[in-house]
């Protein structure tokens, strides 16, 4: 594994192959990427796009903090990149790379990774419908100004 | 003193930048909340679902602030609705 | 899901961009690839390259029950390959991907791919080394000729 | 009647293009591998460590076989030794 962790929230386009090429190594014979990307329907309701907001230095120090404990805790490579602002349909808005020598401690961490992610780092997204705009509050979704 | 106090989620449509508010000395972050509350009712339900984060770090309702601290009400987050 | 599966026994480089635009789409929310690679040291030995054999036509149709069952119990949509012949360090030898409503199908469902291909799927590797070529034959290396 | 079998792992080094191999009628996979082992010792191992598939589909060893049957005599496959 390397001490460090490469992540970011970005408000381009997610580079996916330069995640992985982060985390992949001579000793690492197990590469898991995870993108979660946009979907068209949620909770029954059409979705024409997503808008992402976070609290940006408080993320990013959450989810180095994700990336660096999975990194210990299962002597993993990670990187992790999530998306703000406007993305549509089937763009990624979040990639979570594991380098793993094996393939066990990948599975783990790459699922720790996005659990805590989607637990605890400050970013909210507003799904744009036909009907209205939506800011996603946990379970709820309220109506957006 | 005076903090900087930042929401996100739906109530960052009302302070999209965020509110330089003065507190007395010795006030906690549940202080902060009730005032600002009390100055516009539409941030009402920030105490009810907000976790607080102080200076980007989360932090118990308790926690007394200091002056200049950056507060950020939190509200829950997206999980996994519309993608993975 | 998809009903079909993309399943392949490749002789050349693994296309994982391919394999992962084939199971994305609009409905699938969650996308995890799995990229095995070959690495530098196995079992305490220094690795040159890996030589993969396969009994071909038995291994994809292995390969394509395996993404058949997994997506019937998942809900997912998986595409499967996995490389033969020479392969250099770093390289992908297998890529697994599998694109799903939610993230947890994923996960589970692209765990048991890559567990049961290694375990019923007709595929082996020559470790080619310093100090000679060895099959791996389950827990044994047996000096090749 | 004649079978087609197939060797993998180091067991290919032998036979790299397989055998057409003359058994009796009624002969088992398991009479086959003992047929195969006393025409050539180095092949001893394929009956304690193979699994055998015919037609591309995993079998019992007592499994009678056909005539133009394919047999395929599997080692133990390589699991995630030296990669993921």
């Amino acid at each position: 594994m390397k001490d460090e962790v490469h992540c970011r929230i970005v408000s381009g386009p997610i580079d996916v192959k330069a995640l992985e090429a982060y985390v992949s190594g001579p000793e690492n014979g197990a590469v898991l990427t995870f993108v979660g990307q946009v979907r068209n329907h949620s909770r029954g309701r059409e979705v024409a796009w997503l808008e992402y907001d976070a609290y940006v230095p408080m993320a990013e120090k959450q989810i180095s903090r994700i990336a660096q404990d999975a990194g210990r805790k299962w002597g993993v490579t990670v990187a992790i990149e999530h998306r703000i602002g406007r993305i549509e349909l089937c763009e990624p808005s979040v990639a979570i790379c594991v380098g793993s020598p094996h393939r066990a401690e990948a599975f783990e961490a790459c699922r720790y990774c996005i659990d805590t992610l989607k637990e605890t780092v400050p970013i909210w997204k507003k799904e744009v419908c036909p009907d209205g705009e939506f800011w996603i509050e946990g379970e709820e979704a309220i109506q957006a100004k | 003193m005076t903090v900087k106090v930042y929401f996100f989620g739906h109530f960052r449509d009302i302070h999209p930048d965020g509110l330089i508010v003065d507190v007395p000395v010795g006030s906690t972050v549940a202080d902060l909340a009730r005032l600002l509350i009390s100055n516009d009712p539409r941030l009402e339900a920030v105490q009810r679902i907000c976790r607080a984060a102080v200076n980007e770090e989360y932090v118990a309702a308790g926690l007394q602030l200091s002056p200049d601290d950056t507060v950020a009400f939190i509200p829950p987050m997206s999980g996994g609705s519309s993608e993975g």
